[in-house]
């Protein structure tokens, strides 16, 4: 176990974080990354109910091939507000803003994340930009689709789009901010002894993430803001009618975008290498390349946008070339996955919902990469680009897969957040509930798209209708998976059995101070003396069987 | 009611898009081969992991020594192996990719407009037709695509092909349809209101019965000779008809052939470049002539544009007379 | 051993620098055209940048770790540059 | 980040060399994601450039080249004057501190001030893209995409320089109030790291706009 140095049993004099004010301003105001990390956590709940009720309005007018809930104008707004709000409101600050927020500092020995003014700003252009963006809803929406392109968002749309393009701007200087400051809390502020070499692999993963925010949404801002001047101008740089090229913007948008699905999974995967090696009672086996593969995608992860625009007429070289680093970008996902597998192998595994999440994120991560390997294969992205194999796709890993490792990664840490359990039993048929009804809702969408059946579509031929029943069939299922734990963990915030510092039994300074944690997180700065994840082997070293 | 009859009724035979062209098996194979390998891999990682998560539940009795084999050496094999079967679909993908790129020689040639929701569909011989194509099974025909406003996509699931319509330049693509019927034609880049509307049909038929159908029904004139006329009345005459008297390049025999310009680049003379020529004439200049055509940017709609390109194309064929016959508007 | 804190001195020669590159480059501009005349500019702009960097913003007396930092953007930088313009170089090249 | 260079080493820091070098750390951070911020911008101008050579020589001609040039003069000369800032911080030499900002904000203010009156120039002669562009000539459509890259690159650059005026303002009033001692520069130190950058992406955009031709 990273020894505390002794560690006196684990009370703390100073009142929990949740304890240490009550009034309105002490949370509006609070410059304690863990109260902060409760603030993103209630935003992106409310923003996630408004992004999944478009979806459940979306499944139910596919229920049948005409187009008989919504008008079609309401059809394509409702599928951009979904897809912005998810991605950009939602899935993006999900685990960095919520949990890193919460644990980054925990897990690495620190008072305070290095800037809090930063940090609580970072919320505050975060909510601003989701003002812009649900006035831009209310004011009668926007119907350009979460990408954007050019010319149709910079002329031809009648929407919304500067109120919108504004939110998101503003929101990603938030994400900026965000990332800023676990780079520099990272690089400065973990505990004596606490060597690189010895970080979590939770770190590794955020440190990358971080990376990539920092480094990708400028280039988001700067894109989205050449269409608001487009607008304001009424020419601009991506107008055909000056000779400009509205493929540009499609560079633009996919160099911010690509790294962006990649900010939608590094997290997921810190939160599964530590829920494996938690009930697995073992180090993550392969640490170093754990952790090095999540700096590979990174870098790796900004070479690759060309894939999204194989049919966009860029060059047949270009397609050549992203194709080639597409298929490279996916082996350090692949080699994580060995890894976790191999992991298990002599453990001692628990069932707990955390790893019953982590399983199935393996699982749905595993066929998201896959189908994303097929899409970066020229030929089949060329039929299937735009149909709903890619939205099958890209549901398997966003939510299969980072949704999974965000409600695992709330699960595992509840009891620190809260200091009170939730039912055990109840979260488990969540777990599987989400499974099930997920699977029913995206894998029929698989066969839609290669059947040909195009995205943004809302009258659709009637053959399809048959896979459309039973994804929406699915949705429903999904959404009580979806309802559950929002019930139970709200009963047990209240409720609950109480925790206790460590109730899994974990490595991890974050569950050497009580639960929920102290205002300053730890009396006393630990000192780290060993790697992570430093389970006691499994059997008594002499009873081993040689090897 | 009808629903549930439908799910139901629902056989494995739906499950597979219909085949239509030279392309689809191509990329049938490549595609299901690949999701073989997913298969396997998927099926083997559950397999190992339920085998892991039962024997090593916690509280089992079997034994946990500590690995013999070093860890670095393991990883080394599923980096290289994983990354070997990678590179294997990249090269297998890329080369049917560049089948399907290389447009071929000699293919029939069909212009396409798309504007906000239609398809403008125009042969060569100046039938048109809207959000239907008709076409000959068991030729190669080619596609030149230009849209008015937004962009659009060319989409037939049948024939596994798909090609973004830009607004600004001409696209092309190609395919050769081996199976006669009607298949889907969708619009596949989201492109405004009636984006899920903007859907038709491919009508693949006999030659014969396609030369024939040419010949019926809404059919302006020839497309060349409408260029012809469109020449005329953009006053591209003017200058071109006569390069003797004003200092313009004659433009017979050009289409097709390698432009000197003068910055001392050659260009070939295609579709795409002649395109460029009218908008901007300025860009590419031709050895030994002045900069001084005019812009008809945001002047010649692309409708226009193509059948001028058109004509260009016949002109280029008749290497002998600089200046064609008249054509009576 | 290298100095650990800049100088006033050290400012001055800078300065000097840069406005000797200044001048050059805007002298150069007003010769006729020709193909050097392009990447000279965009040289003497980097040599700029690259004192500014170096010396006014201390990177000569940082550690690595800040070093790395400030070329990270200009090395991703690159890879906009680059792999867009594989895109635009290549365009047509099969028709 | 300003904020929090007020407060004296906060608690979750243990020294102030680990604060400063948090600070320095994230300044560069921060600097970096404005490096991909213009690189943006600066990836358009690139691909035009190339596909549109003389309508860039054209439009180019078109700006003032001795404003451009003077500026360029003045923006170096006011990182002179920051650097010299910083210096006397360090020092302790407060009144010097206030002098050298004073010059430095006043060299800033000439360069809007310039930059101003050139954009009347243009727009004097019809050169501001939209409904009202106005050029004659034969690249007339490209010129004008030349004429939106110049007024979003310089117009950004103007606004970050016009938020390194705020900042440089804030600067003065902390030393007018006393909160600027040689233990205690960093403030200085992050406002100099921020306008010696914005000062490199002029140096940039000079021969990017005014010495294409
Ligand atoms: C979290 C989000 C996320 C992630 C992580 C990924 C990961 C990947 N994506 Fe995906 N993608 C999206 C979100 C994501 N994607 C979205 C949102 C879109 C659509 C955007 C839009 O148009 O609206 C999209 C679209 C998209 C396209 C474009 C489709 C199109 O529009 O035409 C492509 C094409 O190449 C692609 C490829 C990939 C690849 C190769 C990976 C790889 O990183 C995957 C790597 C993982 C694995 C490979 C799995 C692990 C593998 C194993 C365990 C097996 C080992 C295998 C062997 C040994 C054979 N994605
Ligand atoms: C990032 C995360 C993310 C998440 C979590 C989801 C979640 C879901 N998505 Fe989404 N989706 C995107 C990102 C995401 N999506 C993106 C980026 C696009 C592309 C947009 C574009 O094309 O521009 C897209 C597009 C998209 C489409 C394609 C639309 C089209 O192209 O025409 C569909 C269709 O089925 C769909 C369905 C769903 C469903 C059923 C869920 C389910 O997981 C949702 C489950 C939830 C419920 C079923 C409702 C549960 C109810 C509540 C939680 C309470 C709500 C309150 C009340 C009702 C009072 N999504
Ligand atoms: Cu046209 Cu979609
Ligand atoms: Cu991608």
């Amino acid at each position: 176990m990273p020894a505390t140095a002794e560690s006196p049993p684990p009370r703390s004099h100073s009142p929990n974080y949740l304890e240490s004010g009550h009034t309105v301003g002490s949370w509006l105001l609070t410059l304690d990354h863990k109260r902060i990390a409760l603030l993103y956590l209630f935003s992106i709940t409310f923003f996630f109910a408004i992004a999944a009720t478009a979806a459940a309005l979306m499944r139910i007018e596919l229920l049948t091939p005409a187009g008989d809930l919504v008008t079609s104008d309401t059809y394509n707004r409702l599928f951009t507000l979904h897809g912005v709000i998810m991605v950009w409101f939602f899935l993006i600050p999900s685990i960095p803003a919520v949990l890193g927020n919460f644990i980054i500092p925990l897990m690495i020995g620190a008072r305070e994340v290095a800037f809090p003014r930063l940090n609580l700003f970072s919320w505050y252009l975060f909510m601003a930009g989701g003002s812009f963006t649900l006035y831009s809803i209310i004011a009668g929406g926007v119907d350009t689709g979460w990408t954007f392109y050019a010319p149709y968002s910079s002329t031809y749309s009648n929407s919304h789009v500067m109120a919108m393009a504004a939110g998101i701007f503003v929101a990603g200087f938030g994400s900026i901010a965000t990332g800023l400051n676990f780079i520099v809390t990272i690089h400065k502020l973990r505990a004596p002894g606490l060597t690189w070499g010895r970080l979590p692999l939770f770190i590794w993963s955020m440190y990358a993430t971080s990376i990539i925010l920092v480094l990708a949404t400028p280039v988001l801002a700067m894109s989205l803001l050449l269409i608001a001047l487009e607008r304001v101008f009424g020419v601009g740089v991506f107008d055909p009618k000056l000779g400009g090229d509205p493929i540009l913007f499609q560079h633009l948008f996919w160099f911010y975008s690509h790294p962006a699905v990649y900010i939608m999974i590094l997290p997921g995967m810190g939160v599964v290498s530590e829920t494996i090696a938690a009930f697995a009672r073992k180090p993550v086996f392969g640490y170093s390349v754990v952790a090095a593969s999540s700096l590979a995608i990174a870098g790796l992860g900004f070479l690759v946008w060309g894939h999204h625009m194989f049919v966009s007429s860029q060059s047949v070289t270009a397609g050549l070339v992203f194709s080639l680093l597409s298929f490279l970008v996916a082996v350090p996902s692949a080699i994580k996955v060995f890894n976790w597998t191999a992991t298990l192998h002599r453990g001692s595994i628990s069932f707990e919902t955390p790893m019953l999440y982590a399983l199935g994120f393996m699982g749905l991560f595993t066929i998201g990469g896959m189908t994303g390997v097929m899409l970066a294969t020229l030929p089949i992205d060329v039929h299937v680009t735009d149909t709903y194999f890619v939205v099958a796709h890209f549901h398997y890993i966003m939510v299969g897969g980072m949704v999974m490792a965000y409600m695992g990664g709330i699960h595992y840490w509840w009891p620190k957040i809260s200091g009170r359990l939730y039912h055990e039993w109840l979260a488990r048929i969540a777990a599987i509930t989400t499974f099930a009804g997920f699977n029913l809702t995206f894998f029929p969408q698989f066969i839609l798209g290669y059947l040909g059946m195009p995205r943004r579509y809302h009258v659709y031929p009637p053959e399809f209708q048959a896979l459309n029943v039973l994804s929406t069939a699915g949705a429903s299922i999904l959404g009580i998976g979806y309802l559950m734990p929002l019930l139970y963990l709200t009963w047990s915030f209240f409720w609950g059995r109480r925790a206790g510092p460590n109730p899994w039994g974990a490595t991890g300074l974050e569950w050497k101070t009580p639960s929920p944690a102290p205002e300053h997180n730890f009396d006393e700065i630990p000192v780290v003396t060993s790697r992570a994840y430093d389970y006691p082997p499994p059997q008594p070293a002499g009873a081993s069987g040689g090897t | 009611m009808k629903d549930i009859r439908l799910v139901l009724a629902f056989g494995f035979r739906d499950w597979l898009p219909r085949s239509a062209s030279t392309l689809a098996p191509r990329v049938d194979i490549v595609f299901w081969v690949l999701v073989a390998a997913t298969a396997v891999l998927v099926i083997g990682l559950v397999i190992a992991n339920l085998y892991f998560l039962i024997r090593y539940r916690r509280g089992s009795k079997a034994p946990r020594p500590p690995l013999s084999v070093s860890s670095a050496k393991i990883e080394t094999t599923w980096i290289t192996l994983t990354t070997i079967g990678f590179l294997g679909f990249y090269f297998w993908g890329a080369h049917v990719y560049l089948f399907e790129e290389r447009p071929p020689r000699d293919a029939l040639v069909i212009n396409l407009v798309a504007r906000q929701w239609m398809w403008d569909i125009r042969h060569e011989n100046g039938r048109r037709e809207f959000n239907e194509l008709h076409v000959p099974v068991g030729e190669d025909v080619r596609l030149v695509m230009a849209s008015e406003d937004v962009i659009h996509s060319f989409f037939v699931p049948a024939f596994r092909l798909k090609q973004d319509v830009v607004p600004g330049r001409l696209v092309s693509t190609w395919f050769h349809a081996t199976k006669t019927g009607r298949f889907h034609l969708f619009c596949a880049e989201y492109c405004g209101t009636q984006h899920s509307g903007m859907v038709g049909d491919v009508v693949v038929m006999p030659a014969a019965k396609y030369a024939e159908w040419l010949t019926h029904g809404n059919t302006l004139e020839p497309l060349a000779q409408r260029g012809r006329r469109l020449f005329v009345r953009y006053n591209c005459s003017g200058c071109h008809d006569q390069p003797a008297a004003i200092h313009a390049p004659p433009l017979a025999g050009v289409y097709g052939s390698l432009v000197p310009l003068s910055d001392g680049r050659r260009i070939r003379a295609d579709d795409f470049y002649l395109r460029d020529s009218i908008l901007q004439p300025a860009k590419d200049i031709v050895a030994g002539y002045a900069n001084d055509m005019p812009s008809f940017q945001n002047v010649v709609p692309e409708g226009d544009l193509l059948d001028l390109i058109n004509y260009l194309k016949l002109l280029g064929q008749e290497n002998e007379s600089p200046v064609p016959p008249p054509a009576h508007p | 051993m290298r100095a650990t804190e800049p100088t006033a001195k050290v400012y001055f020669l800078n300065y000097v620098a840069l406005m000797v590159l200044l001048a050059l480059t805007a002298t150069l501009s007003r010769f006729p055209p020709g193909a050097w005349k392009t990447p000279v500019a965009l040289l003497i702009a980097a040599a700029k940048l690259t004192l500014v960097f170096v010396f006014f913003m201390q990177l000569w007396y940082q550690r690595g770790l800040v070093r790395i930092f400030a070329a990270t953007g200009f090395f991703w930088l690159a890879i906009i540059g680059t792999l867009t313009f594989v895109d635009y170089l290549s365009r047509g090249w099969l028709q | 980040m300003g904020n929090t260079l007020l407060h004296p080493a906060p608690s979750h820091f243990s020294s102030r060399e680990q604060h400063d070098s948090a600070n320095h750390l994230g300044m560069w951070t921060f600097l970096s994601t404005e490096i991909l911020f213009f690189g943006g911008v600066l990836a358009c101008y690139s691909i035009y450039r190339w596909t549109y050579p003389q309508a860039f020589h054209v439009g180019s001609e078109h700006l003032e080249y001795w404003i451009g040039t003077l500026n360029t003069g003045i923006l170096l000369t006011s990182s002179l004057f920051m650097a010299l800032g910083d210096l006397a911080i360090k020092a302790g030499a407060r009144r010097a501190v206030t002098w050298n900002l004073v010059a430095t904000w006043l060299l800033g203010a000439t360069f809007l001030g310039l930059k101003f009156y050139e954009y009347y120039l243009t727009a004097k002669e019809g050169h501001v893209p939209g409904s009202h562009f106005h050029f004659d000539g034969p690249l007339a459509p490209q010129v004008e995409l030349f004429m939106f890259l110049y007024f979003a690159t310089t117009g950004l650059h103007a606004m970050h320089m016009m938020f390194g005026l705020g900042a440089i303002t804030w600067l003065l009033w902390l030393n007018h109030r006393g909160k600027l001692t040689a233990e205690h520069n960093a403030p200085v130190g992050m406002v100099a790291l921020y306008w010696h950058f914005v000062d490199c992406v002029w140096i940039f955009l000079y021969p990017l706009l005014y010495l294409v031709s």
